[in-house]
C-alpha cells in the first residue's frame, strides 16, 4: 500500500515539477510587469521538445546520448526520497538523505562529463563552472542537513519530518540558521539568480545553459526537465523541513488531500518569494560566487554549532 | 717526607727522572734540529743509566739487556740516523722560529704539574718515589706530544715520538721494575722497526715534497674552498 | 588449513620471483628438463616436447613472463582464500618459523584483521597479475631486465603478505623493509632518467626514517614488558605518557609509509615513475599495509586508546584529505594525480579511525565499531577502484605513449572497454551512489552525525566540521575526476598519438581491470558482503560488533539502527532502472525522431579545433582561484610582439607550475640543515698532522681530568 | 692448543715464504692458499673451544675464550676472501702499471705479516704482547698504505703511523700502569696476563684501572677511528690498495677494540662505578653521529665507506659501553656482520674503481649498466650495510636501538637521528653511482666476485636466523663480557 502511495507522489512530484517552473515564469512576469506565457507553457515546451527530431554533433559519443536519461532518473530518484505531501515513505527509507545529495552528484557527474564530450570551449567552461559552485555547494548543504538530522537523530527524511511534526512549533535557533543556508544554497544549485541565470545566452554568464548548448530534441527535454525537478525539490525540502504543517502523516485520502494543498500553498509561495529575489537582484560575477557559498557553509556551520551547544548541549 | 731519609736508590732515581723531565723540556724549547737531536740523545743516555742502575740495585738481570737496548737504539743508532738526514737534507742550519714560545714553555710546565695531580690518588698505598717517577715519565709522554704539536719537521716528529718512548720505558723501570723480558724485547723491536721505517718515509717525503715540513702534507683534508 | 594457503600465498610470490631470476639461465633450464625427464619421468615425451618448445630462443621469454604472472596470480588467489576463510571461521592461528633470533623465532599470527588485509592484497594482486605479461611485454631486455622486476615484484608482495602474518617486532619489522626495499628497486626500475632516481632516493629516506620511528615504537612498548613478541607487548604496562609517545611514534612510520599529509611527498613521486602495475600495487595495496599497521598498533598492541589521539588523526586526516585532492586537481600528469588522490582517500581512512578512536575511548565501543566498519570497508573500496585507475593509467600510457592528460583527449571513440572501465574507477572514486565509494563515504558520514552520544563540548564541535570537510572532498574528487575522466576520453584528440591510439589487443590486460570494476560495481550493490566480513573482525579486534547487525541483509544496509539511518543499493538499483527505463522507452516510442548527426552547433562560431578546448589548467582555474593560498602557484605569461612599436602579438606563451607548500617549509630546511651540518664537521678533517696530535692530546688531558 | 700455534705460524711461514721467494706471477694464488690452510686451522680452533670452552697454553701465553675464537675465525675468513679477491686486483694494477713486481712482492710479505699480527692480537694471553702486536699491525700495513708512492698515500702513510704511533704508545703507558696495578698485588712475572689479571681483578685498585682505561682507550681508540682521534682512518683506507682497505675495515678496527672491551671487561670487574661503559658510551656515539655526517660531502668513494666504518665503530663502542647482554650481543653481531659487508663493499668499490679508472665519485656512474654484477654488489652492499633488513646488519642495529631504548630512552633519538643521517648519506652517493646511463668508455674489468656473493650470502642467512653454533659462541661470549645470557 505504502509502495504504492510512494510511487504515486514520485510520479506526481515529477508531474507538477514543470508547473512550478511556469509559475514562477509567471510571476516573474508579472513583478517586471511584462505579459506572462500560461502556466502550461513548461508542458507544452517539453512536448514540442520531445516530438523534435535531435540533432547531435559528430563528435558526441555513446556518453552524450545517454546522459539525459541517466540525468532525468538520478533526480527522479532523488525526488522519490522526499516527502511531498505524505510522512513515513518506504522509499526514504530505503535512500536517506545523504543519498539524495548522491543523486545530485550523479546527475551532476553526468551533466559535466557531457558538457565536455563535444569538446567546445562553452561545454569546458560550463561543466568547469558548475564543478567550482557545486563543490562548494553541497558541504554547505550537507551542513544545513546535518543539523535537522542531528535535531532528529536520523537521516531518513520522512522520520526527520515526522520528528520535526511531532515536536510541535519549537523555535530553535539552528533552525534558522539551517534555513538561510540552505536557501542560499537552494539558489545556487538550481542556477537561480545572482548564481546563475536560467534564461541567459551570453556566453560569459552561462553556466547551466553553457553544458547543454549542444543538446536538442528529447534530450533537451529530459534535462530542461531534471533542473526544474531539482528546482521543485529543494523547494519540497525547504518547505517540508522548515514548516512541515499541514504534510499528511496517515495514508487517509483526507490527509493526502490537505497535503498536496499544504504544499502547493507553501510552494507557490516560496516561488513568489524566489521571483521577487530574482528580480531585485542582479547577478553577480562568477568569483563573488565562493563569498556568497561560504556565506552559506559559515551559516550551516553556526547552525549545526548552535544545535550541538544551544540545544542539545549536557 | 723528605729526601733524606731515603735510600740511595731512591735519591738516585728522583734525581734521573728530573733529568729526564729536565731534557724533555730542552727538547720543547729547542729550535734548531741538530741540538734537538743530541739532547735526545742524551735523554736516551739518562735511560740507559737509570736501567743499569736499577739491575743493579734490584739485581735482575735482565734490565741489563734492555739498557744495551737502549743504549744501541736510543742513543746510537736513531740519533746518527737523524743527524745523517738532517746534514742530507742540509737543513741543519735554518732555525724554525716557534710561535709563542713562552706558551709552549708554560704548558710545558702545567703539564708536569697535571700529572702530578692526575697520577696522585693512585699512589696512597705506595712509596712516593713511585709518584715522582710516573709523574715525571707521564710528564715526558704529554711533552713529547707537545713537542710534535709545536715543532713542523718531520724530524723533530720522530725524535718526540721517540721521547715518548723514553717516557714510557722509564716508567717501566721505575715503577715496575722492568716489564717482562718478551715485552722489553717486543718493544725494543717494534721501536727498530719503527725507526728504520721513519728512515724509508724521510726518504719518500723527500721525494714527494723534497722538504721535511709536515705542515706541507695537507693534500688530503676535507675544508670546503 | 587457513594457515597453509597462506603460507603458500607467501611461497608462490617468492617462487615467481625467482623464476624471474632465470630470465638469463635458458639453457640452465633446458639441460635441467632435459636432464629431469631422462631420469625422473621418460613416459611423457609429450610434456617434453611441449616445455622444449617453449624453452626455444624466440618464445622463452614470453613463456617466462606468462609463468613468472601464473605463480603471481595463483599467490594472489591463495591469499585471497586464506582470507575469506579466516574470517567466514573467525580463528585465531598462531604458528613459529625457525627463522630470526635465537631466543626469538618468527611468530605468526593469522587473524580476521590480517585475513581482511589478506584478501584486499589478494585481490590486488590477482589483477595485477592477469594484466602483467601484457603491460611488460615492451620493455627492452638489455635496458629493463625483467629479471629484477620480476624479482622484485615478488618479494614486494611477499614482504607485505608476511608484514600481515608477523606476530613479534623483529618479524614485523623484517617483512616491513622487505616490502620497502623491494617496492624502491621497482621504482628505480627506469632509472635511466633522473627523476626516477631522485624518487627513488626520497622514497627509501623516508622509508628508513619511517621504519626507525616504528621500531622505536615497538622500544617503547618493549621497554615496558619482557621480549619483542606482540603477546608480550600487548601485556606491557605503560603509563599515558609513555603510551602516547609510543602513538606518536607509531603513527609517523605508519603515516610516512600511508602517505597522511605533510608527510606524503614521496608518494606523489614514487607512485607515478614506477611500472603502472606496480604503482598499483604500491597505491592501492601498500598504503592498506600501513593503515593494517596503524590499527594493529593502535588498538591491539596499546592497551587503551586515548580520545586526544582520535582528535589528532581526525584533524591530520581531514587535512590530507583536503589537501590530497586540492593537489591532485592540479596535476596534469595522471599517474601523480591518482598519488594525490590516494593521500586524499588515506585521509579518509585516518579520520574515520580518528573518530572510531573517539568514541571508543569515550566508551562507546559500539559506535567505534562502526567507525572501525567504515575506515576498514573504506581502505577495501580504495584498494578496489585505485587499483583499477592506476591499470587503466598503465593502459592508456601503455597505448598513447602520454600521461599528460592535456596531451589526450577523444579516447572513448578509440577505446571504449578501457573508457567503461576508466568510467567505472572514476564514479567510484567520486563516490556516486551505486558505486563502492559511496558506501563506504555514507558509513563514515552515519559514524560522525552520531556525535550526540558524546559528552565532550570540543568533540561535538569538531566532528560536525570533519563532516563537512569530508563533504568538501567528497565534491572536490568529483570535480576532479570529471576532469580527469573529461579531459582524457571525452572532446577532441589533443595530440597525435591520442588520434592513432586504439584499443589494447591483449585482452587479459582488460580482463584485471575488468574484475576490478565488476567487483566495484558488485559491492556497490550488496555491501554487506564485505561488512559481515568486516563485522567479524572487529568482533575479534574490539571484542564489540555492530549495534544492529540483525538488520545487516542481503538487501538493507542499517549499521546503527533503521530507524536512524538505512540504504538500500539494490532498491535504488531497481528504481533506477524503471525510471530510465520508463522514460527511454516513452521517447522512443516515435519513429521519426531517430537522432541525425550534424557538425557541432557551437553556438555558431565556426571553425572549432581541438586546441579550443579546455584543458586541464584551464578547468581547475576557478579553484585555482578559489583556493588560491593552497599551493604554490607560479604563473607565467610571455608575449612576443612584433610589427611596427611591437603592436601586434605574435605569439603567447602560458607556463603555470603548482610546488606543494611542504618542500620549502619542510624537507628542503632539512635538507639545507643536514648539508650545512655536514659542512662544519668536515672542518676537523684540516689535513695538518699537528692538528689531528692537537685533538688526541687534548682529549687525552680532558679525560685524565674527567676521571681524577 | 697445537691449533692455535698453526695458526700463528702458518702466516708466519708465508711472510717467510714471500721474503724470500723470488717475486712470480702467481703469488697471489699462493697468498689465498696461505689463508685457506690457515683458516682451516682456526676452524679446528673453534671446534676445540666450542667443545671443551677456554683453552689456555701450559705456558700460559695464549689464551682462547669464546670472545676471541670467532673474532679468530672471522680474521682467518675475512682474510681468506679478502686474498681472494685481491689476487686478480692486484694483478690488474701490475698489468696498468702502478705497481712493480718487487711492490707486489712486498704487498703479499705484509699481507701475511699484518695477518700474523692480527692473530696474535686476538690469540695471545699476554697485555704487554698484545700491545707489541698491535703496534707491529700497524708497522705491517703502513708501507703498504704507501704502497703506490704517490704524494697522497705518502701523506696518508705518514699520518697512519705516527698518528696511530703516537695513539698506541697511550696504550703501552695504560698498559705500564695496569703492570704496576697488578703488581700491587705481587707475582711479577705473569702479572700481565689475562687469565691471572681476570681472577684478581677484584684485588686491583681501581683509581690505577680507571687511569689505565683512559689511556687504553685512547691508545686503541685511535686505532678504532673514534672521533676525534680518526683522523689517520680515512686517508690511510683511501690511499691504500683496496684489498688493504677491506682488511683495515673489516679486521684491524674490530681487533683495537676486541683490545678495548677486554680492558672494560678487566675495569669492570674491578671498578663499580660504571666509568669505562659510560667513556666508551660517549666516544661511539659521538664517533657515530660525526662519522654519519662526514658520509654527505665525500667525494671519493673509498674515504665514503671508511667514514661510514668509522660510524659503525662508533655504534659498537656504543653497543658495548651500554653493557648488559643484549647491547653486548648486539655489539657481537655488529662486528661480525660489519666486517663481513664491509669487505664485501670494498671488494666491489674496488672494482668500481678500476672500471672508471678513478675513486672521485663523480666519474663512477651507471654500473649497473656497465657491469651488472658489480653495480648490484655495490648497491646490495649498501643497502646491508645502511641496515636494511633481511640483512644482519639490521638485526644488530635493531638490538642496539631497543636495547638504548631500554636502558637510556633519551639517548634513542640521536641514534635513530645517526642511523638516518648516514643512510642518507651514504645513499646520495650509492645512487648516481650505481644507476643511470653508461658513460662512453667504460668498460668492464676482470673481477672475482665470489667474496661478495659469499659475504653477502652470509650476512643474509645471519638476518634471517643466527645458525646455532653461531648462536651459541655469541651467548657464550655475551655471558663472558656482560654476565648474563641475552633474554
Amino acid at each position: 500500500m505504502n509502495w504504492l502511495i510512494a510511487i504515486l507522489q514520485s510520479a506526481l512530484f515529477i508531474i507538477l515539477a514543470p508547473l512550478l517552473a511556469g509559475w514562477l515564469k509567471y510571476c516573474k512576469c508579472r513583478l517586471q510587469n511584462r505579459k506572462a506565457p500560461s502556466l502550461l507553457q513548461p508542458y507544452q515546451d517539453l512536448l514540442k521538445l520531445s516530438n523534435k527530431q535531435p540533432v547531435v554533433s559528430e563528435q558526441a559519443s555513446w556518453l552524450f546520448i545517454t546522459a539525459p536519461y541517466l540525468i532525468f532518473s538520478a533526480t527522479a530518484l532523488a525526488a522519490s526520497v522526499v516527502p511531498l505531501i505524505v510522512v513515513d515513505l518506504p522509499t526514504s527509507a530505503s535512500a536517506d538523505v545523504i543519498v539524495m545529495v548522491g543523486f545530485f552528484a550523479f546527475a551532476r557527474f553526468f551533466l559535466t562529463l557531457a558538457g565536455l564530450d563535444i569538446g567546445t570551449a562553452f561545454g569546458g567552461m560550463g561543466s568547469s563552472r558548475e564543478m567550482t559552485i557545486s563543490s562548494l555547494a553541497e558541504p554547505a548543504m550537507l551542513m544545513a542537513i546535518f543539523t535537522l538530522t542531528m535535531t532528529a537523530s536520523t537521516t531518513n527524511l520522512s522520520g526527520a519530518i515526522a520528528h520535526v511534526l511531532d515536536e510541535g512549533l519549537v523555535l530553535r535557533p539552528s533552525f534558522v540558521f539551517a534555513l538561510f543556508a540552505l536557501v542560499l544554497v537552494a539558489i545556487a544549485e538550481t542556477g537561480r539568480i545572482p548564481v546563475d541565470n536560467p534564461t541567459t545566452h551570453l556566453e560569459l554568464t552561462m553556466i547551466h545553459e553553457a553544458m547543454i548548448l549542444e543538446y536538442s530534441g528529447r534530450y533537451l527535454a529530459l534535462i530542461e526537465w531534471a533542473s526544474q525537478l531539482k528546482l521543485m525539490l529543494y523547494g519540497v525540502l525547504i518547505a517540508n523541513i522548515f514548516f512541515p504543517w499541514g504534510i499528511a502523516e496517515t495514508f487517509a485520502l483526507k490527509d493526502l488531500g490537505y497535503g498536496l494543498l499544504a504544499i502547493l500553498g507553501k510552494l507557490a509561495l516560496l516561488a513568489i518569494f524566489l521571483a521577487i529575489a530574482e528580480t531585485l537582484v542582479a547577478k553577480m560575477r562568477l568569483f563573488r560566487v565562493q563569498e556568497y557559498l561560504s556565506f552559506a557553509y559559515l551559516l550551516g556551520l553556526i547552525g549545526m554549532l548552535s544545535h550541538i551547544i544551544l540545544e542539545a548541549s549536557r | 717526607m723528605n729526601i733524606g731519609q731515603t735510600d740511595f736508590y731512591t735519591q738516585a732515581i728522583l734525581s734521573l727522572a728530573a733529568l729526564v723531565g729536565l731534557t724533555s723540556f730542552l727538547m720543547l724549547g729547542q729550535s734548531r734540529l741538530l741540538r734537538l737531536i743530541f739532547v735526545f740523545a742524551l735523554q736516551g743516555f739518562l735511560l740507559t743509566l737509570t736501567t743499569s742502575l736499577a739491575a743493579y740495585s734490584l739485581g735482575n738481570p735482565h734490565l741489563y739487556i734492555s739498557a744495551a737496548l737502549t743504549l744501541l737504539l736510543k742513543v746510537i743508532f736513531i740519533p746518527w740516523m737523524l743527524r745523517r738526514e738532517v746534514l742530507q737534507m742540509n737543513i741543519h742550519r735554518d732555525i724554525q722560529t716557534l710561535k709563542n714560545k713562552t706558551m709552549i714553555m708554560l704548558g710545558g710546565a702545567s703539564l708536569m704539574v697535571f700529572s702530578y695531580y692526575v697520577l696522585h690518588p693512585i699512589v696512597q698505598n705506595t712509596a712516593p718515589v713511585m709518584l715522582n717517577a710516573l709523574a715525571v715519565s707521564l710528564s715526558v709522554v704529554l711533552l713529547g706530544m707537545l713537542l710534535m704539536i709545536s715543532h713542523r719537521q718531520a724530524v723533530a716528529h720522530v725524535v718526540g715520538f721517540m721521547s715518548i718512548e723514553n717516557g714510557l720505558f722509564f716508567a717501566a723501570i721505575v715503577a715496575t721494575k722492568g716489564m717482562p723480558m718478551v715485552v722489553e724485547l717486543g718493544i725494543a723491536f717494534d721501536v727498530l722497526v719503527a725507526a728504520v721505517l721513519f728512515g724509508i718515509f724521510f726518504l719518500h717525503i723527500r721525494s714527494s715534497i723534497d722538504s721535511l715540513d709536515v705542515d706541507l702534507l695537507n693534500r688530503l683534508n676535507e675544508i670546503e674552498k | 588449513m587457513i594457515l597453509f594457503s597462506a603460507y603458500l600465498a607467501v611461497l608462490l610470490s617468492f617462487a615467481s620471483g625467482l623464476l624471474a631470476l632465470t630470465v638469463n639461465q635458458r639453457h640452465l633450464l633446458q639441460t635441467l628438463c632435459n636432464y629431469s625427464f631422462s631420469t625422473l619421468f621418460k613416459n611423457q615425451s609429450q610434456h617434453k616436447a611441449w616445455i622444449d618448445k617453449n624453452l626455444e630462443l624466440q618464445r622463452f621469454p614470453a613463456f617466462l613472463r606468462q609463468g613468472v604472472f601464473i605463480l603471481l596470480g595463483l599467490s594472489g588467489l591463495f591469499a585471497v582464500i586464506a582470507g575469506l576463510t579466516v574470517l567466514i571461521s573467525k580463528q585465531v592461528i598462531t604458528d613459529q618459523l625457525p627463522l630470526g633470533l635465537p631466543w626469538l623465532p618468527w611468530h605468526i599470527r593469522f587473524d580476521c584483521l590480517s585475513g581482511f588485509f589478506f584478501l584486499i592484497i589478494g585481490i590486488g594482486v590477482f589483477a595485477v597479475s592477469l594484466y602483467g605479461p601484457g603491460y611488460v611485454r615492451t620493455y627492452k631486455e638489455h635496458q629493463h631486465p625483467f629479471a629484477s622486476l620480476g624479482l622484485f615484484t615478488g618479494l614486494f608482495v611477499a614482504g607485505m603478505l608476511l608484514v600481515l602474518l608477523s606476530d613479534d617486532a623483529f618479524m614485523f619489522m623484517i617483512a616491513w623493509e622487505l616490502m620497502s626495499v623491494a617496492s624502491y628497486f621497482l621504482v628505480a626500475f627506469q632509472h635511466e632518467n633522473s627523476a626516477n632516481r631522485r624518487a627513488a632516493f626520497l622514497y627509501l629516506l623516508m622509508a628508513e626514517v619511517g621504519a626507525l620511528a616504528i621500531i622505536l615504537a615497538f622500544g617503547v612498548l618493549a621497554s615496558f614488558s619482557d621480549g619483542f613478541t606482540f603477546n608480550a607487548l600487548r601485556e606491557s604496562k605503560l603509563s599515558v605518557t609513555w603510551s602516547s609517545i609510543a602513538f606518536v611514534l607509531a603513527l609517523l612510520g605508519f603515516g610516512m609509509k600511508a602517505g597522511i599529509a605533510p608527510i606524503h611527498v614521496w608518494l606523489p613521486e614514487a607512485h607515478p615513475v614506477a611500472p603502472s602495475h606496480i604503482s598499483a600495487l604500491m597505491s592501492g595495496v601498500m598504503l592498506k599495509v600501513a593503515v593494517y599497521g596503524l590499527i594493529r598498533f593502535c588498538f591491539d598492541l596499546l592497551s587503551e586508546v586515548q580520545w586526544q589521539w582520535g582528535v589528532v588523526l581526525l584533524i591530520l586526516g581531514s587535512l590530507s584529505a583536503l589537501a590530497g585532492i586540492l593537489y591532485a586537481m592540479m596535476q596534469p600528469n595522471l599517474k601523480r594525480l591518482l598519488a594525490y588522490s590516494s593521500v586524499e582517500n588515506i585521509g579518509i581512512i585516518f579520520m574515520v579511525l580518528g573518530l572510531t578512536m573517539i568514541f571508543m575511548a569515550t566508551g562507546h565501543p559500539q559506535l567505534g565499531v562502526l567507525g572501525l566498519l567504515a575506515a576498514l570497508f573504506h581502505a577495501f573500496n580504495h584498494a578496489l577502484f585505485k587499483n583499477l585507475l592506476f591499470l587503466g593509467a598503465g593502459i592508456l600510457q601503455h597505448q598513447t605513449h602520454e600521461l599528460n592528460i592535456d596531451m589526450m583527449g577523444g579516447l572513448i571513440k578509440k577505446m571504449p572497454q578501457t573508457s567503461l572501465l576508466f568510467l567505472v574507477g572514476c564514479m567510484s572514486i567520486s563516490s556516486l551512489p551505486l558505486f563502492n565509494g559511496f558506501v563506504s563515504e555514507w558509513l563514515a558520514f552515519q559514524t560522525a552525525l552520531q556525535v550526540d552520544v558524546l559528552d565532550n563540548g570540543v568533540l561535538r564541535s569538531l566532528i560536525p566540521v570533519a563532516a563537512a570537510a569530508l563533504a568538501l572532498t567528497a565534491a572536490l574528487a568529483a570535480a576532479c575526476f570529471v576532469k580527469v575522466f573529461g579531459l582524457i576520453f571525452l572532446g577532441q584528440p589533443r595530440s597525435h598519438h591520442s588520434e592513432k591510439a586504439h584499443e589494447v589487443q591483449n585482452k587479459f590486460m582488460l580482463a584485471g581491470p575488468a574484475l576490478l570494476a565488476g567487483l566495484c560495481f558488485f559491492i556497490g550493490i550488496f555491501p554487506s558482503t564485505i561488512i559481515h566480513l568486516i563485522n567479524n573482525t572487529s568482533e575479534q579486534l574490539l571484542g564489540q560488533t555492530l549495534p544492529n547487525v540483525n538488520a545487516l541483509s542481503w538487501l538493507w544496509l542499517a549499521p546503527v539502527s533503521a530507524q536512524q539511518a538505512s540504504y538500500s543499493p539494490p532498491l535504488v538499483l531497481i528504481a533506477a532502472l524503471i525510471a530510465a527505463g520508463i522514460c527511454y522507452s516513452y521517447f522512443r516510442r516515435n519513429p521519426l525522431t531517430t537522432v541525425r548527426t550534424a557538425p557541432t552547433w557551437d553556438c555558431g562560431f565556426g571553425g572549432l579545433t581541438p586546441r579550443m578546448q579546455y584543458t586541464s589548467s584551464s578547468f581547475t582555474m576557478p579553484f585555482r582561484r578559489i583556493f588560491a593560498k593552497v599551493w604554490i602557484v607560479d604563473e607565467q605569461i610571455s608575449k612576443e610582439t612584433k610589427g611596427a612599436m611591437n603592436q601586434e602579438v605574435a605569439s603567447v606563451h602560458y607556463q603555470l607550475q603548482v610546488h606543494d607548500h611542504s618542500w620549502p617549509h619542510i624537507y628542503t630546511p632539512i635538507a639545507q640543515g643536514v648539508n650545512d651540518l655536514a659542512r662544519q664537521v668536515g672542518r676537523i678533517q684540516t689535513g695538518n698532522i699537528r692538528t689531528y696530535l692537537g685533538y688526541s692530546f687534548v682529549t687525552l688531558i680532558l679525560l685524565l681530568w674527567l676521571i681524577s | 692448543m697445537i691449533a692455535a700455534y698453526f695458526v700463528l705460524l702458518i702466516p708466519f711461514a708465508g711472510i717467510i715464504f714471500f721474503a724470500i721467494a723470488d717475486s712470480r706471477s702467481d703469488m697471489g694464488r699462493i697468498n689465498v692458499y696461505f689463508n685457506a690452510v690457515c683458516l682451516l686451522a682456526t676452524l679446528w680452533l673453534a671446534v676445540n673451544v666450542v667443545n671443551h670452552g677456554t683453552i689456555l697454553s701450559a705456558n700460559k701465553a695464549y689464551i682462547v675464550d669464546p670472545f676471541n675464537v670467532y673474532l679468530i675465525v672471522l680474521t682467518a675468513f675475512v682474510g681468506l676472501t679478502t686474498s681472494i679477491f685481491s689476487a686478480p686486483y692486484m694483478a690488474h694494477e701490475n698489468e696498468i702499471g702502478k705497481l712493480t713486481a718487487g711492490r707486489l712482492k712486498l704487498y703479499y710479505t705484509m699481507y701475511q705479516g699484518f695477518m700474523l699480527a692480527m692473530y696474535l692480537v686476538l690469540t695471545t694471553n699476554n697485555l704487554g704482547i698484545m700491545w707489541v702486536a698491535m703496534e707491529g699491525a700497524t708497522l705491517a700495513t703502513v708501507l703498504l698504505v704507501s704502497l703506490y708512492r704517490t704524494p697522497e698515500s705518502i701523506e696518508a702513510a705518514w699520518k697512519y703511523f705516527i698518528l696511530c704511533g703516537v695513539g698506541i704508545a697511550q696504550a703501552l703507558f695504560g698498559t705500564i700502569l695496569l703492570y704496576y696495578a697488578a703488581m700491587q698485588i705481587g707475582d711479577g712475572s705473569n702479572a700481565l696476563l689475562w687469565s691471572v689479571l681476570y681472577e684478581n681483578a677484584t684485588k686491583l685498585n681501581p683509581e690505577i684501572l680507571e687511569i689505565a682505561f683512559v689511556f687504553m682507550l685512547i691508545g686503541y681508540g685511535t686505532k678504532i677511528g673514534l672521533v676525534p682521534l680518526h683522523n689517520w682512518l680515512p686517508d690511510a683506507h683511501s690511499e691504500g690498495p683496496t684489498p688493504m682497505s677491506a682488511v683495515l675495515s673489516g679486521l684491524l678496527l674490530n681487533d683495537a677494540l676486541y683490545a678495548v672491551v677486554r680492558n672494560k671487561m678487566l675495569v669492570d670487574g674491578t671498578t663499580h662505578s660504571n666509568i669505562a661503559g659510560y667513556l666508551m658510551m660517549g666516544f661511539g656515539l659521538l664517533s657515530f653521529l660525526v662519522g654519519a655526517l662526514f658520509l654527505h660531502r665525500q667525494k671519493d668513494i673509498k674515504r665514503l665507506f671508511s667514514y661510514s666504518s668509522i660510524e659503525h665503530m662508533g655504534m659498537m663502542t656504543f653497543a658495548f659501553g651500554i653493557g648488559g647482554s643484549l647491547a653486548t650481543y648486539a655489539a657481537l653481531l655488529h662486528m661480525t656482520v660489519h666486517s663481513l659487508t664491509k669487505s664485501a663493499i670494498f671488494v666491489t668499490v674496488g672494482h668500481a674503481a678500476q672500471i672508471a679508472g678513478t675513486q672521485r665519485i663523480e666519474k663512477i656512474r651507471g654500473l649497473i649498466r656497465t657491469q651488472p654484477q658489480v653495480g648490484w654488489g655495490l648497491l646490495i652492499g649498501t643497502l646491508a650495510i645502511a641496515g636494511f633488513p633481511p640483512f644482519g646488519v639490521f638485526t644488530s642495529e635493531f638490538l642496539v636501538l631497543l636495547a638504548t631504548m631500554h636502558s637510556y630512552p633519551w639517548l634513542a633519538p640521536l641514534v635513530l637521528l645517526g642511523i638516518g643521517i648516514a643512510f642518507a648519506g651514504l645513499f646520495r652517493h650509492i645512487q648516481p653511482i650505481v644507476y643511470g646511463e653508461k658513460p662512453e668508455g667504460q668498460l668492464p674489468v676482470k673481477a672475482n666476485l665470489w667474496p661478495v656473493i659469499i659475504h653477502l650470502g652470509l650476512v643474509l642467512w645471519l638476518g634471517l636466523s643466527i645458525p646455532g653454533f653461531l648462536a651459541h659462541w655469541f651467548s657464550q661470549a655475551t655471558v663472558l663480557i656482560s654476565g648474563s645470557t641475552p633474554l
